[in-house]
């Protein structure tokens, strides 16, 4: 398999007051066709804004990312241009990503509006297929998205992204605004698509089972920096890095016969404001030693399987 | 009597209004609580879950809501007939809830202390630096810091403020807690810390509860008894093992298609199809029918009673009342 | 926090200058000759050249700028183009029966307002409510200059209880105050009944409700602080516009304050008056607006985190983004 | 699930504004009223028996009477015919004031808010400067520089009301950059020109459509006080402010000389309010019908 997308030591600052913000703090990935990355983390992980920066909606403070091989970080406007067609979002919260002033079918069509390769016509035959594909009814072409309920609005939202045929999509925790039986249906949708035009995610999102089911590889972030990273069935059979594991047993799991013992973490998130070096984690865990307040190196324990933690050899049995 | 019926809601129907159209929110909802347990409330947006234990309470907004008819037996008396006057001296003291969101929860411009002693003065007689003493130990209890007291709910981050809210309701040691999804807004591992603690404290406390919650993790992991809510009625009620090892209502057996296997492979996702029916105009018949892959000509004439399961288990479903007397 | 009070009141140095300049400019580069006016028009050429350099008119824009800004350096506001009275002296007379009209006022407003405002907020819906918004609306439409010729009318006109001209007893502030008041409080019953119904509906209310509290504690303990605090902003702006003294009231009522003073200056286009009052108004105005935040950090706890990031954002926005 | 049905032919967004604003009473109150003003400005000169500078010495301070219904002034002048023609100089020069304030002030705000940085704290401190002069006196001193006259004294009122629109149209922008539909634009390769014009603009927009209903209001307030004060519209016009002075000489006597024309100002101000209040409602995108 080709690989679609890669970044390499990424980085993203925002400027505070305090000092600067690490939202991003040296991130490398690789992304295969037609497969899916998840990205994983609690709130203030970074996630999201390293899905807006891989798709330049944040200018990168540092690092490379490359879409098939070429380098769009640098890269002047006209070429990046048809390359953000191929490279699209969709939203975690379908209401404030879709105009409350915009008709159902006006948010599917502007994007090609935009695009202006096609004419009226076509762009109206194109806004009906991408609603037969996302299961959007005929009948609520016109609709605001304050009529839609919340199902409806993300499938909107899918619409409007597949609309310039994009090959990668980010998909910003597209389904945790919704309840459980809408969730699963938006899952399935996502799937479907995935194999029917051979897309690629980046899937980001906090639901673990989620993102078990629905990714190939899975990153696991903390505080801007990835922790963890491994194909999907290793990660969670396998967890190495203290966050993961007190991650995964955090979950609570819809099955009465299954009792886990749960590693709790001490305290809550600490500030990405002007961090210490070394290892992010080291105030919560119950692992930490001095070792873990110098800078912390990724290593790949076995293949495919990366760890961020100092302790690793003694931790991996 | 008591041990059976400590609370008991018996056919609750409980309406809104607005805009002249009639919100059918909660309809002919039933079910008991033992002392001690933890009933899980489980459904989805609108299935009327929030609206259920705000009517124990009697907290509904005045003007909107209206409770039309069924019976709320607490500890052998009925809420829905005794004063408001009555009603205060169980609210916040026999009874406290716990509300989902901490953000909002808290008024910004109170000290989380002088909140936290605030249904301790009101329901003890007792003096202010007692009311303090109380509620600092409060604190201490939930894992935070007494010299807190003086601080404002700005000071504390998602899972503090959590944990200030559940002092709050535990301040006067109630023998019911309502909890409406007390950690849907937090992360996952601030939500372990917050589960954990609450399931200490009910077991310190002695206290019953019920769980609101859309997650059926939280359900396994910390009730005793389900009842699962859809378009504001109960359409299946056992306990935790009965409804896990067997769930029998086509809306139950969705919820649990819905959710990716934490343990198993990449089986397709089997989700429910289409969306809950419009509270404001109900289908007659079975509320499900439309979703239901069973659905039959029957259930689109005939509201379905809550039929026996075996054992403690109930099923608002023809069909399998049918299976089951057959 | 006293860092960023001082910063403030400095930050209004440069604010007050740049009003200056700004208002200056405007008097300035009006057509009128100032010397006839003032000498009449039969004046010699002699007496008009003498009068244009004495008040520093034969300077040109920017000279007289900087001498004006020179004086203001030495704490002097400057003369009267036409009567030759210092301004300085002026305002510290005329102050007080401003500041006396201004806070009178403001509370009056706020006296009536406020409750009104919670009241109708609490009774949502009911006749009081829509009394309540029936009659603000009335008086928030109503020129207050008008209200108070319709009160001189009737208590000075027709009942005689009230004198109509005059500054020396408390009965000239009745009407005054009433007719400024009332729509001071008009507009602070909207504002406090919108942020009141906002409150009622928060969730700390239901929780306040689900401990068990009384109704009445629930308003005066949760409710009426909460709700009030958008009402601060509208009393301080109040306050402050007032400072200018009502002008037309003033007036109306011959109450000798900044008001009609102003007025006089305007009216003639003369500078130094103009200029004195209103750089006595932008002080005044960037005061009470501090005054207001300070207000704000003991009503609401948040606000003292909020107003110091906000001072600590604009360094956000210069600096941009770190790259 | 709700109002599917509507949903099958196209509304735009004007219409349903409309229909939400006709389920309004006071909104429609204030339009019968305002349709009742605009027929006076455009026909009142024709619809009374007198012009307004009709001198009748003979019928000076008559009580309202058959003749003339709302009586007459000191030159024996129909007060009604006078009301009448005023109209149009209270609601042009308003109307036209708050459309020059809501343009100049609105791009300095949208701009302010759009690009921020530099651009933003300078106008900001404009603004500063701006509202640290109280309204009424700004306004003032800019009529006795421009002088008397229609198009001057809307000007003096536009400059005046600068301010606050370029703070509303910059609070509002704000909010609507950050809503995610925005980046999605961006993701979509939209340009800064298409975000401003169909998303910005048509999300930022309704406050100030109802702060400029409000603006006439207050504007035709400013109007009357000046021209009380012997400032803005020349004295000799039947301006309802000058009308007001002029009858507050006599109104011991004639007190209909001072109630007849504040009536007319509560009026047209209450009728601008009320339909503003009704927009502002109407105009919420999120609001169920």
């Amino acid at each position: 398999m080709r690989e679609i997308l890669r970044a390499e030591h990424l980085k993203k600052y925002f400027a505070t007051p305090f000092g600067p913000l690490h939202a991003v703090d040296d991130v490398t990935f690789s992304i295969k066709e037609g497969s899916t990355l998840g990205v994983v983390g609690e709130s203030g992980c970074g996630k999201s804004t390293l899905g807006r920066t891989i798709l330049q909606l944040h200018e990168p403070t540092d690092g490379k990312i490359f879409f098939r091989e070429q380098e769009i970080t640098g890269c002047n406007k006209s070429e990046w241009k048809d390359l953000r067609d191929e490279m699209q979002i969709i939203f975690q919260d379908p209401m404030s990503s879709l105009d409350p002033r915009m008709a159902v079918w006006d948010i599917i069509e502007e994007p090609l509006k935009i695009q202006k390769k096609m004419d009226k016509a076509q762009r109206a035959a194109k806004v009906k297929e991408l609603m037969d594909t996302v299961g959007i009814a005929r009948r609520i072409q016109y609709s605001y998205p304050h009529e839609l309920d919340g199902g409806r609005r993300q499938r909107v939202g899918i619409a409007r992204a597949l609309a310039l045929d994009p090959k990668f999509i980010v998909c910003d925790e597209p389904v945790s605004a919704l309840d459980v039986s809408i969730q699963a249906q938006i899952i399935n949708l996502l799937m479907d698509l995935q194999k029917e035009k051979g897309l690629s995610y980046m899937f980001i999102t906090h639901d673990l089972s989620v993102v078990k089911y629905i990714s190939n590889e899975i990153m696991v972030m903390y505080l801007g920096q990835v922790v963890e990273k491994a194909p999907s069935d290793e990660l969670f059979g396998n967890p190495i890095h203290p966050y993961t594991k007190a991650l995964l047993s955090a979950i609570p799991v819809p099955d009465v016969h299954i009792h886990r013992e749960r590693i709790v973490l001490k305290g809550e998130i600490t500030s990405p404001v002007n961090p210490k070096p070394g290892c992010r984690l080291a105030a919560r865990c119950q692992y930490a030693t001095e070792r873990c307040s110098t800078p912390q190196q990724i290593v790949e324990v076995s293949p495919n399987h990366f760890v961020s933690c100092c302790r690793v050899n003694e931790l991996w049995q | 009597m008591a041990e059976t019926s400590f609370l008991e809601v018996k056919n609750l129907v409980v309406e809104y209004t607005s805009d002249k159209q009639v919100i059918h929110a909660v309809n002919n909802a039933s079910f008991s609580l033992k002392r001690g347990e933890t009933l899980g409330l489980v459904g989805e947006t609108g299935a009327g879950k929030t609206t259920i234990a705000k009517t124990i309470l009697r907290i509904l907004p005045d003007k909107a809501a209206k409770i039309k008819a069924g019976e709320i037996f607490f500890e052998g008396e009925d809420l829905l007939s005794i004063s408001e006057e009555k009603m205060r001296t169980i609210r916040g003291n026999e009874s406290a809830m716990i509300f989902q969101d901490p953000m909002t929860a808290l008024n910004p411009t109170m000290k989380v202390g002088v909140q936290i002693s605030e249904a301790i003065l009101l329901h003890n007689n007792c003096s202010k630096q007692e009311g303090k003493k109380r509620a600092e130990e409060m604190l201490e209890k939930v894992g935070i810091p007494g010299q807190r007291f003086n601080d404002y709910p700005h000071q504390f981050s998602g899972g503090m403020k959590q944990r200030v809210v559940i002092a709050m309701a535990l301040a006067c040691n109630p023998v019911l807690l309502l909890s409406d999804e007390p950690t849907t807004a937090l992360d996952v591992t601030i939500q372990a810390q917050v589960l954990d603690m609450m399931k200490d404290l009910k077991t310190e406390m002695e206290t019953s509860m019920i769980m609101i919650t859309h997650d059926l993790g939280i359900v396994a992991e910390v009730c005793d008894t389900v009842a699962v809510c859809y378009a504001g009625e109960i359409v299946e009620y056992g306990s935790v093992v009965e409804i896990f090892d067997q769930p029998m209502h086509p809306y139950t057996i969705g919820l649990f298609g819905s959710l990716p296997d934490m343990n198993g492979g990449r089986a397709r996702l089997t989700p429910i199809k289409g969306m809950m029916p419009d509270p404001t105009n109900l289908p007659k018949g079975c509320f499900f029918q439309d979703r239901c892959p069973y659905a039959s000509d029957e259930c689109r004439k005939k509201h379905p009673d809550l039929n026996n399961a075996g054992g403690t288990h109930t099923v608002r479903c023809i069909r399998k009342g049918d299976e089951q007397n057959a | 926090m006293g860092k960023y009070i001082v910063k403030r009141i400095l930050w209004l140095i440069p604010i007050t200058l740049l009003v200056i300049v700004f208002v200056y400019t405007i008097l300035f580069f009006a057509p009128v000759d100032r010397a006839r006016a003032a000498l009449g028009m039969g004046a010699s050429e002699q007496a008009i050249a003498e009068f244009n350099e004495k008040n520093g008119l034969d300077k040109g824009y920017l000279g007289g700028l900087i001498i004006y800004l020179k004086n203001l350096l030495h704490g002097d506001f400057g003369v009267s183009y036409y009567t030759s009275v210092s301004v300085s002296k002026q305002i510290l007379v005329r102050l007080p029966y401003t500041v006396k009209l201004a806070i009178l006022a403001t509370t009056f407003g706020v006296v009536i307002g406020l409750p009104l405002g919670i009241l109708a907020a609490t009774h949502q819906n009911s006749w009081l409510d829509s009394l309540t918004m029936a009659l603000t609306m009335f008086f928030s439409a109503m020129p207050t200059f008008w209200f108070a010729l319709i009160l001189v009318m009737i208590f000075s006109l027709h009942f005689r209880w009230l004198p109509s001209v005059g500054y020396e007893s408390w009965k000239n502030y009745v009407m005054p105050v009433v007719s400024i008041g009332l729509h001071v409080s008009a507009i602070i019953a909207r504002q406090a009944r919108a942020s009141t119904l906002e409150v009622i509906r928060s969730d700390y209310v239901t929780t306040a409700r689900a401990k068990g509290q009384k109704e009445s504690k629930i308003i005066s303990d949760h409710v009426l602080r909460n709700g009030s605090i958008p009402v601060i902003t509208v009393a301080g702006g109040n306050l402050a516009a007032m400072m200018g003294g009502a002008l037309l009231i003033e007036q109306i009522f011959t109450i000798p304050g900044i008001g009609t003073y102003l007025f006089s200056g305007i009216a003639s286009l003369d500078i130094p008056v103009v200029l004195g009052c209103v750089t006595m108004l932008s002080v005044f105005h960037g005061l009470i607006i501090v005054l207001v935040d300070i207000i704000y950090t003991f009503v609401d706890p948040r606000m003292k985190v909020a107003i110091i990031q906000n001072s600590a954002k604009k360094k956000i926005l210069r600096g941009g983004e770190t790259t | 699930m709700k109002k599917e049905e509507k949903s099958e032919k196209r509304r735009s967004q004007f219409s349903i504004v409309l229909e939400r604003l006709a389920r309004n009473k006071g909104a429609m109150a204030g339009l019968i009223i305002m349709i009742l003003i605009l027929i006076v400005v455009l026909f009142g000169e024709h619809m009374t028996p007198y012009s307004y500078f009709h001198q009748d010495y003979m019928a000076m301070f008559e009580f309202p009477s058959k003749d003339h219904l709302l009586g007459t002034d000191s030159l024996g002048r129909d007060i009604l015919s006078r009301l009448l023609y005023g109209a149009r100089f209270s609601l042009i020069v308003s109307v036209g004031s708050v459309i020059f304030s809501a343009v100049i002030g609105g791009i300095l705000g949208a701009i302010a808010g759009y690009y921020g940085g530099v651009v933003d704290t300078v106008v900001m401190r404009f603004l500063d400067v701006y509202q640290s002069i109280p309204g009424l006196v700004l306004c003032m001193a800019l009529s006795v520089v421009f002088g008397s006259g229609v198009y001057t004294t809307m000007l003096a009122l536009g400059i005046t009301g600068i301010g606050g629109y370029a703070r509303i149209l910059r609070a509002q922008v704000l909010q609507v950059k950050g809503n995610e539909y925005i980046e999605a634009a961006r993701a979509a390769k939209a340009g800064d020109l298409h975000i401003i014009l169909k998303h910005i603009i048509p999300n930022a927009i309704s406050p100030v459509i109802v702060s400029m209903t409000m603006g006439v209001g207050s504007g035709i307030i400013a109007i009357a006080s000046l021209g009380f004060v012997g400032l803005g519209i020349p004295t000799h016009l039947p301006e309802w402010g000058a009308m007001l002075s002029d009858g507050r000489s006599y109104m011991g006597t004639y007190p209909y000389m001072v109630l007849a024309p504040g009536c007319c100002i509560i009026l047209t101000v209450l009728a601008f309010n009320l339909f503003g209040d009704g927009l502002r409602d109407a105009l919420d995108p999120r609001l169920k019908d």
